[in-house]
């Protein structure tokens, strides 16, 4: 390395390093884009969504109508799995382990993957009703062997999308206290 | 780059020695000064700095970027605030202004730097740390064989030093 | 720079909604809360990265939807008036009241101590399970084991022979427990309970039943020219505060026909600040004013007695004899104050008042067969001879409400067992024996008659908070435990009993659950209890010491019950806006005679006790009185309740002839003590200088339609007419002709918009707001623009506050602190830990750091000289939502903006607390979180567990370093938008309203959308009285206030 | 053909010129060498340094720790007392700020006028202004509720689409200050590029400092060429940094003039504020260079000629601020305003009495002493008065900060101001922060610029001496320092 190079060193480190983070700021790096952790018991989206063709809203029974989507208690999944116990060995071990949780009385500690900043109000019942489905936001769910965060989730995320420019196209409103108050 | 270097205790020999050898078109000078001397400014009598369209250009688009993203930034989410007009120029002349100060200032700076070519990473051929306590040093650049009468100029003309470069 | 704070925050994000389980409270075991969207209550200022559990429902609780608020209609518990209150329940927990709209009583509102009651439900300091004493000191048992200590104790006195002198004193409540409780008792061969209010007025309700038949009448203010109130308080202590409010207010709104009010007393207090006139008489001399009302006294001759000029006595005599309708009513305490309740009544009765504003037939019941405070006395001194084997206590804490004087609590040690029912330690119950702490009226079943013929039920709003149990409950369990008991006790609980008595059952309770309340009556017994023995006292004069004493109950805290509660601890007192701080009360004229500047700690010395306390000098006090306020002061109670003192320790014993404790019965010797404390108050300057932000106008003017002269308003006033600013409607020369509801303008500066008032409340669009200065060609851009496909532009919220209605009780405030999430600040733990400069209770507040989202400004006009010669001005202060709001332009990060339905938008996660927006408010109205009040690791943390329980999910809980300020209750606005399109259709006029407005007992406040005209708010908006507060800095704001109006005496110009 | 004589003085004129002006002359500096000698020689540490600096880093530490605090805490450890929602911190980074103004002055406008008094004193003030700017720009993020956010006042691009509000006069500030900090320190560096080349052409120097001056100097061999750009860019850097240093603090009043406050709303803030920080600016100067002279034995290179002419400077800015101090009073009496009145009134004669009677007697009465011209000639005096005047600025921007919030317009909200320990901590931080800069400047680089210093320094002649002596072909005599000089 000569003395010329020497010297460019330092202002391209600094470029280099510039140039990374405000990258990284756009591309939204910065979310947990893409988590998938292992959850206490393996459910399958692709069973129940893809094979079966049961309704999202039979488990998420509230997404319809509630800022909450809400999550089936334990009593409703033993409610189909008191009699279904599962055919492939794998799935017989994991439906094992919810009727474990069942037996104990202790509600399944599933581990949470879509995570909104706590200051954003998202009411998912106006955005269902509004017909945007669920898989817009959290990926093709019933594909997933594993669910992971689709989306980033972050802030120009959803303006992309209230402003018009998602495809297919919705519209809302996007003054700050739409979602922050 | 060949030619001669001469030292001088004194402002006026140096200044003569400088008129001597531009006359004796002997090659091109160059002068180390303690200090800039308006008698040493005449007497090389080199064109006027060129570091003024720096300023220029740069002042102009710092001016420029100091409005526009003052002005873009305001309209590309438009919040009313305080019952204002979203891109309200009259607030945002100050961007205009600084940015305009900012950018204009660290060009003319790149100007210098380009213009007197620094940074500089090599030793400049003839120069001696004396140039920068008190004396005067006049270089020439010249052929080998020019080299003689470029001594006997600077000689005559009162330099304490003369060394050949090459 | 700031991991430690990002850490700390993170790890204390999921707080409040995603439940951390924590030792001694009692969940619901299927409802582990769910964390999924909602959860905004926590702290924002973090990304959390951390492993968050969802953790669902293990069965699903039918009908509630997690995110969605479930509605109970429930009977308040707080005073004994007993108003309906909904209880809003989200998620399992209850996190707001408000009143019920179709209760008799407070007909949808609800007072301060009403929505402090969840206070009460999520206090910190309950008792979270029973506890016995055992070698002296409490200890937590299991329930099983308590209930059995205490049915060998009821065995154990019965078969001993102290069955009848067994003692049950009950928090005085109407409805079918107590004659359930009596039954009880008799059932173990024990007498009926004493059923003990101490925040009642005992002798004006004895005098009541002697003179009317019942304990309390409705008063119709509606149908009287004149009120005269006697130290009857009736819009705040005084009885059944909330419907006399709002009959009140609804007399005073209906300008024509508006009843003048003269207060007669020693202090002002609210009802005394909102009189007309005030007669300053000397503490025991009200007497004389009834005579010489009745004609039986000279106005000279009552002159001598009072203290009090004789000619304003004497127009007042005439203007009492020249009223066509008149009521007047009697309060104060005095020691014969029983004789004042009866010469007032035997007056109205005189004059044919009685069935026209006073109305015995629709009266309360909630006052029925309560005990006369002379009957614990009396219990304590059979508890010091040792006659008592067995003592129960619920609800009611007498050692402490009673003057220490009656030595109730050293005479209780004397009683070898005492059973404390409470739900929190008191003074009372830290003598018990057993505690069987006791549901708190919001988990328990229970009924009551508030009027004739309407049941009022209270039904449990959220599963017990603690492991605590309803007292029916366990009474019943306590008679199964009885062999002698038991058969009459099959039921399984109290609800079942209930049900039984119940007009149509079950299916009857069922039916009348969803509104609380249903047509029948329980039939319970409404005679009046027989007055005990009562105590002869020397009469006030022949006391010693150079002042009068008045012990008043304090607005909020009343007996002492509302001390624990940090809200009605840190909400100013109405009248002296004094908070965490007991204070002595003088005339100022007085104060500076004797060398006492506001704060000097001064001695107050009676026969009884001295307490040293500092001065607060308080034009509304009669010259040679000094009053304090009872409630604080508590020994052994929670963690708030230690602030201030308590005058009840240095009141003489005394009583009345109808039994009740005479709080203004003795002088006391007023010293200087030397020290100084600072006066915790969040008042500035009392007097508004003319800066007309509470405006007001007599009624003669207004009806004639002459703006008058207001001495509000006077400074700027001089300003209009120089022609500098020009825009004061209510000093400009009217001209009747009220275009768009305000008065002319003298003079218009060229550019300023045409009218007054709908610059302000139309859309804030850009252009709009600036008036005729804006560009006429300039666009609106976006959301702004009306046409835009969001329509949010055709909306402007807005709000007018009718200062003709309001009383200034502050319930509004307190209903803000439960929406909003607003902490309290004043505890003395919640100020810097290192070297703080400020310590002690409010120490905050010392620093004017309160948080109060809207606050109640009391200013005085006039009575500079201490005279009694005062009005005062009430002016509820919210952000005024300006359509030229100052504090947005110099906000750098645009964390306030204006949204195109005309908020001043306040975006917590995007400020980073430069606090310029507060600078540049004129209105004073934002509120910075100078420490981490959010955060639970945080000594600062402002809702210790489980107050958080009670945190609104819908609103954000801000962090440390932001700005926060009321935004008109955005989320009930959203609540409303997104219900109204769930269900596909647009809005409704007057659908919903802000959290202050619908608690407020005088309907002063009125929400609503000023851009369409079907709202009620655009009507009133309307009114000739409306005016802007700081018109003149064109801040276009989006609150209209109407002005006061005053009634001066119909003789001169005086009064007001 | 060049001249070289420059003109002389003629033997009819005073002796001791009573008018500052271009020819300032340095009678006792007789030669390049001397200037080379003497200014060099003051950069060797002494004890007395040491001791000065550790005492600076101790402040700073005190402060830093007290900011640490109020980090974790939140802003209620200081003495905030709602609705004076602005205290200390508002009040020094305006004090700072102004303090940074002399050095940009007296460089670049006093350049621009060719004040001659400016040589020896302006690389002293610029490193002051620089400093002095590091200090105050640290207040605004210090002051925030949520300082670790303070970059959200920065444009910059994100994916929330978000971007600063540019109508706030915290946003201009962001600007004014950023730009200022950076032109101020540009302009202190490219000064020092040549006198680091003397620096660097030392003998008897160690490799490591000479590698060091040698990466500083970048190169600079003082060539023609060199110069030729180098005295173009100064000039227009000098050009800039006028108007610069105007807009700067206009733009700090406007933190103040755009708000609605009583006391805060006026039109005069500008120039008001510009000619206040001058003020104060030269009132440190002068703090500062005093003592320097006397301890580095400069005392040839800043004559009291430099300080006279420098002192008027000072009369003047002070005549010019209580000038406006006296139109706030009439404005306030003359419009009518209730509201402005009756603050007025309360910051002159309620509550606040006796900060103004102190900003009052140090801004407007105390520097009336300078019309004296004995006193100006007496730094001893200029150095007291240095101080009346620093403590004076600073409570200037308390008696506007201060008063006015606690005094607006909702009389419900009246209050007071008590600052707590974190406040002083933090200001007593503040100067530490500033000294330890300037005490590591004084011992590292040349306190006077050296090159400039030589241009007014008779050259070496072979003929005559036609410079700097006079006509009878005698030296000018060395001016001793009046008697009563500092210490």
């Amino acid at each position: 390395m000569n003395l010329r190079s020497r010297w460019l060193a330092v202002p391209g480190f600094v470029c280099i390093a510039a140039l990374a983070t405000m990258l990284s700021a756009y591309s939204g790096a910065s979310s947990s884009e893409g988590n998938s952790p292992v959850q206490p018991v393996a459910f399958r989206h692709t069973v129940h969504v893809d094979t079966l063709k049961m309704n999202c809203l039979y488990c998420h029974f509230a997404a319809n109508k509630s800022f909450d989507p809400g999550l089936p208690a334990v009593g409703t999944c033993m409610g189909c799995h008191t009699v279904v116990a599962g055919t492939l060995p794998a799935n017989k071990v994991e439906i094992q382990k919810l009727a474990a949780f069942w037996n104990k009385k202790e509600p399944v500690p599933w581990i949470r993957i879509h995570k909104l900043p706590e200051y954003v109000h998202f009411p998912h019942m106006r955005h269902v009703n509004a017909g945007v489905t669920c898989q817009t936001c959290h990926g093709q769910i019933q594909t997933m062997k594993q669910v992971y965060q689709a989306s980033s989730l972050n802030m120009g995320w959803c303006i992309n999308c209230h402003i018009g420019q998602s495809n297919p196209p919705f519209k809302a409103r996007y003054d700050c206290s739409t979602c922050h108050y | 780059m060949r030619g001669v270097i001469g030292a001088f205790h004194e402002l006026d020999a140096a200044v003569s020695a400088i008129e001597a050898l531009k006359e004796g078109g002997v090659g091109a000078i160059r002068v180390y000064t303690p200090t800039p001397r308006h008698e040493l400014e005449e007497a090389i009598g080199a064109p006027p700095s060129s570091v003024r369209r720096y300023t220029l250009i740069g002042g102009l688009l710092g001016v420029t970027f100091g409005f526009w993203i003052a002005i873009w930034t305001s309209d590309y989410w438009p919040l009313v605030v305080g019952g204002k007009p979203i891109a309200s120029w009259v607030p945002y002349t100050i961007f205009g202004f600084e940015v305009m100060v900012l950018v204009g200032a660290l060009s003319t700076v790149v100007g210098l730097f380009i213009n007197s070519r620094i940074p500089r990473l090599t030793m400049m051929v003839g120069y001696d740390p004396r140039f920068s306590h008190g004396d005067y040093g006049v270089w020439v650049e010249c052929p080998p064989e020019k080299a003689k009468t470029a001594e006997g100029l600077l000689r005559e003309h009162g330099a304490v030093e003369v060394r050949l470069e090459r | 720079m700031s991991t430690e704070q990002e850490s700390s925050a993170r790890t204390a994000a999921p707080a409040p909604a995603v439940g951390v389980p924590s030792p001694g409270v009692k969940r619901r075991e299927f409802l582990k809360v769910l964390g999924v969207g909602t959860a905004a209550t926590t702290i924002l200022g973090c990304t959390s990265e951390k492993v968050e559990k969802l953790i669902p429902y293990l069965v699903s609780p039918d009908q509630t939807v997690p995110g969605v608020s479930t509605y109970y209609a429930t009977t308040c518990r707080e005073c004994s008036a007993a108003c309906g209150v909904i209880a809003e329940t989200r998620d399992g927990r209850t996190i707001k009241l408000e009143g019920n709209p179709d209760h008799p009583v407070n007909r949808g509102a609800l007072c301060a101590r009403g929505q402090a009651a969840l206070q009460g439900l999520y206090n910190p300091d309950r008792y979270r399970g029973p506890m016995v004493r055992r070698n002296g000191q409490l200890q937590s048992v299991g329930w099983d084991e308590a209930l059995q200590i205490f049915a060998q104790k009821l065995g154990e006195t019965r078969s001993r022979g102290g069955a009848a002198s067994t003692v049950f004193i009950n928090q005085h409540e109407s409805g079918s427990f107590p004659g359930f409780l009596d039954t009880w008792l008799a059932g173990f061969g024990m007498p009926a309970h004493l059923s003990y209010d101490a925040g009642a007025d005992h002798a004006v309700i004895a005098a009541n039943r002697q003179s009317y038949g019942v304990a309390w009448p409705r008063l119709d203010f509606r149908a009287a020219r004149l009120v005269v109130s006697i130290g009857a308080d009736f819009l705040d202590s005084w009885g059944a505060m909330v419907p006399q409010q709002l009959d009140f207010a609804d007399a005073r709104a209906d300008h024509e026909n508006s009843p003048r009010l003269i207060y007669v007393g020693p202090r002002r207090s609210l009802t005394g600040l909102n009189a007309d006139q005030w007669i300053d008489c000397r503490p025991g001399s009200e007497i004389s004013i009834v005579r010489m009302l009745a004609g039986q006294l000279s106005g000279d001759a009552a002159a001598q007695t009072t203290g009090v000029s004789a000619s304003v006595l004497n127009a007042f005599s005439r203007e009492f004899a020249a009223s066509t309708s008149s009521m007047v009513l009697a309060g104060g305490g005095g020691a014969d104050g029983f004789d004042v309740a009866l010469a007032a009544n035997a007056l109205n009765q005189s004059r044919g008042s009685v069935g026209l504003t006073i109305k015995p037939n629709e009266g309360y019941l909630g006052f029925d067969r309560m005990a006369a405070p002379a009957e614990l006395r009396a219990l304590a001194e059979r508890m010091n001879s040792g006659g008592i084997p067995l003592l129960m206590v619920r609800g009611a804490n007498p050692a402490f409400t009673l003057p220490k004087s009656a030595g109730f609590a050293a005479a209780m040690a004397k009683v070898p067992f005492k059973v404390s029912f409470s739900s929190y330690p008191d003074e009372t119950s830290e003598l018990a024996d057993l505690i069987l702490p006791d549901h708190h009226s919001l988990e328990q079943w229970g009924d009551t008659e508030p009027v004739r013929g309407t049941i009022s039920l209270q039904q449990p709003t959220m599963d017990p908070v603690f492991d605590t149990r309803a007292t029916s409950d366990v009474l019943i369990a306590a008679a199964k435990k009885d062999p002698g008991s038991a058969a009459r006790y099959p039921m399984a609980d109290y609800r079942s009993w209930l049900i039984s008595r119940f007009p149509g059952g079950a299916a009857g309770l069922a039916a009348a659950l969803p509104r609380g309340i249903a047509s029948g009556s329980l039939g319970e017994s409404t005679t009046a209890r027989p007055v005990p023995p009562v105590r002869a006292s020397t009469p006030i004069e022949q006391s010693s010491g150079n002042m009068y004493l008045v012990v008043y109950p304090h607005p909020f805290l009343g007996d002492g019950r509302g001390a624990n509660k940090p809200w009605l601890q840190e909400i100013p007192d109405p009248v002296t806006k004094i908070c965490w701080q007991t204070v002595a009360e003088m005339n100022p004229a007085t104060a500076e005679k004797m060398g006492f500047a506001n704060g000097d700690l001064v001695t107050v010395q009676t026969s009884a006790g001295s307490l040293t306390l500092p001065v607060l000098r308080y034009p509304g006090m009669q010259r040679d009185t000094v009053a304090i306020g009872t409630g604080r002061g508590h020994a052994h109670s929670g963690r708030y309740a230690k602030a201030g003192f308590n005058p009840l320790e240095i009141l003489p014993l005394a009583e009345d002839r109808a039994g009740g404790i005479a709080f203004v019965s003795t002088k006391a010797n007023v010293s200087k003590a030397g020290g100084y404390a600072q006066i915790v108050t969040t008042e500035g300057s009392a007097r508004q200088h003319g800066r007309g932000i509470g405006q007001a106008i007599a009624l003669v003017d207004l009806l004639a339609g002459r703006p008058g002269h207001d001495t509000g308003a006077s400074d700027i006033a001089e300003v209009a007419a120089t022609g500098l600013f020009g825009r004061e409607g209510g000093t400009n020369p009217g001209t009747g002709e009220h275009t768009e509801g305000g008065a002319e303008h003298a003079e218009e500066m060229p550019g300023d918009a045409p009218h007054q008032f709908l610059p302000g409340l139309r859309s804030p669009v850009a252009n709009d707001a600036q008036g005729e200065q804006g560009d006429p060609n300039s666009k609106d851009k976006g959301m702004y623009d009306p046409n835009h496909w969001s329509g949010m532009a055709k909306r402007r919220w807005a709000m007018t506050v009718d200062l003709a209605r309001c009383t200034g009780c502050a319930a509004c405030v307190s209903a803000c602190y439960a929406e909003n999430n607003i902490p309290t600040v004043g505890a003395d733990w919640q100020v810097g830990k290192v070297l703080p400069d400020r310590t002690g209770f409010g120490a905050n507040l010392l620093r004017s750091r309160e948080m109060a989202w809207i606050r109640i400004e009391r200013y005085y006009e006039g009575g500079e000289d201490g005279g009694a010669d005062f009005d005062t001005r009430f002016i509820p202060m919210m952000c005024q939502q300006c359509g030229n709001a100052p504090c947005e332009p110099v906000c750098p990060v645009y964390a306030t903006y204006h949204s195109p339905d005309g908020l001043n938008v306040q975006v917590y996660n995007r400020c980073v607390g430069t606090r310029y927006c507060s600078n540049n408010c004129p209105y004073k109205v934002r509120y910075f979180n100078w420490f981490g009040y959010g955060e639970p690791a945080r000594p600062q943390y402002a809702f210790p567990e489980p107050l958080h329980w009670q945190l609104n999910p819908d609103v954000t809980v801000r962090g440390k370093g932001v700005m926060e300020k009321c935004t008109f209750c955005v989320q009930r606005i959203r609540e409303a938008e997104n219900r109204a399109t769930a269900e596909k259709r647009p809005l409704k006029p007057d659908e919903f309203t802000t959290a202050c407005a619908a608690g407020c007992p005088s309907r002063a406040i009125v929400f609503g959308d000023a851009a369409d005209e079907n709202w009620t708010v655009t009507q009133m908006a309307k009114d000739a009285r409306a005016y802007h507060v700081f018109e003149e800095l064109n801040t276009f704001t989006a609150v209209v206030y109407l002005k006061k109006v005053t009634h001066p005496a119909p003789a001169g110009p005086g009064g007001a | 053909m060049a001249t070289l004589t420059q003109p002389v003085p003629s033997r009819d004129e005073p002796r001791r010129p009573n008018i500052a002006s271009a020819d300032v002359q340095l009678p006792a500096v007789r030669d390049y060498e001397q200037v080379d000698r003497e200014i060099v020689g003051t950069l060797h540490p002494t004890v007395a340094w040491f001791i000065g600096l550790g005492i600076a880093v101790f402040f700073l530490f005190t402060g830093i720790a007290a900011w640490m605090y109020q980090i974790y805490s939140g802003l209620g450890v200081a003495g905030y007392n709602p609705p004076v929602m602005w205290g200390v911190y508002i009040i020094t980074f305006v004090f700072w700020v102004g303090i940074g103004h002399a050095g940009t002055l007296i460089s670049a406008i006093l350049y621009l006028f060719r004040a001659g008094f400016r040589t020896t004193i302006y690389r002293c003030a610029e490193a002051m202004t620089v400093f002095a700017v590091m200090t105050a720009g640290l207040f605004p993020i210090l002051h925030l509720g949520r300082p670790w956010k303070f970059f959200w006042l920065i444009p910059y691009p994100n994916w929330r689409y978000i971007w600063p509000q540019f109508k706030s006069p915290l946003v201009w500030d962001v600007f004014a200050i950023l730009t200022y900090l950076t032109i101020s320190s540009t302009f202190l560096y490219v000064g020092l590029i040549p006198d680091i080349a003397v620096l660097r052409d030392r003998e008897n120097i160690s490799p490591m400092r000479k590698r060091i001056y040698s990466v500083l100097s970048l190169g600079w061999r003082n060539t023609d060429s060199e110069w030729r750009h180098f005295a173009r860019a100064y000039l227009f850097l000098a050009a800039f940094s006028t108007p610069l240093v105007l807009s700067v603090h206009s733009v700090v009043s406007f933190d103040f003039a755009m708000a609605l406050v009583p006391g805060w709303h006026t039109t005069i803030f500008a120039p008001y504020f510009v000619a206040g920080a001058i003020f104060s600016g030269i009132g440190m100067v002068f703090t500062i260079i005093i003592p320097l002279r006397k301890f580095f034995g400069l005392r040839h290179y800043v004559t009291i000629n430099h300080l006279d002419a420098a002192a008027k400077l000072c009369l003047f800015t002070s005549l010019v601020v209580g000038c406006a101090y006296m139109t706030e009073w009439f404005v306030a009496w003359f419009s009518g305003n209730e509201f402005e009145k009756a603050f007025f009134a309360n910051r002159i004669w309620g509550q606040w009495w006796w900060a103004s009677a102190i900003l009052y007697t140090c801004n407007m009465v105390l520097p009336l002493s300078l019309f004296s011209q004995r006193l100006r000639r007496n730094p001893s005096w200029l150095f007291i008065l240095s101080f009346t005047i620093n403590i004076g600025m600073w409570f200037e921007r308390f008696v506007i900060v201060v008063p006015s919030l606690s005094h607006e317009f909702e009389p419900w909200q009246w209050t007071s101001y008590r600052p707590t320990w974190v406040d002083y901590a933090i200001l007593a931080g503040s100067f530490g922060w500033f000294s330890m800069w300037f005490l590591l400047f004084i011992k590292q680089l040349p306190v006077i610029a050296i090159s400039e210093v030589k241009e007014i320094v008779p050259p070496k002649l072979r003929k005559a001496h036609p410079h700097g002596i006079d006509p009878a072909g005698r030296h000018f005599e060395y001016e001793a320092d009046t008697p009563g000089e500092f210490a």
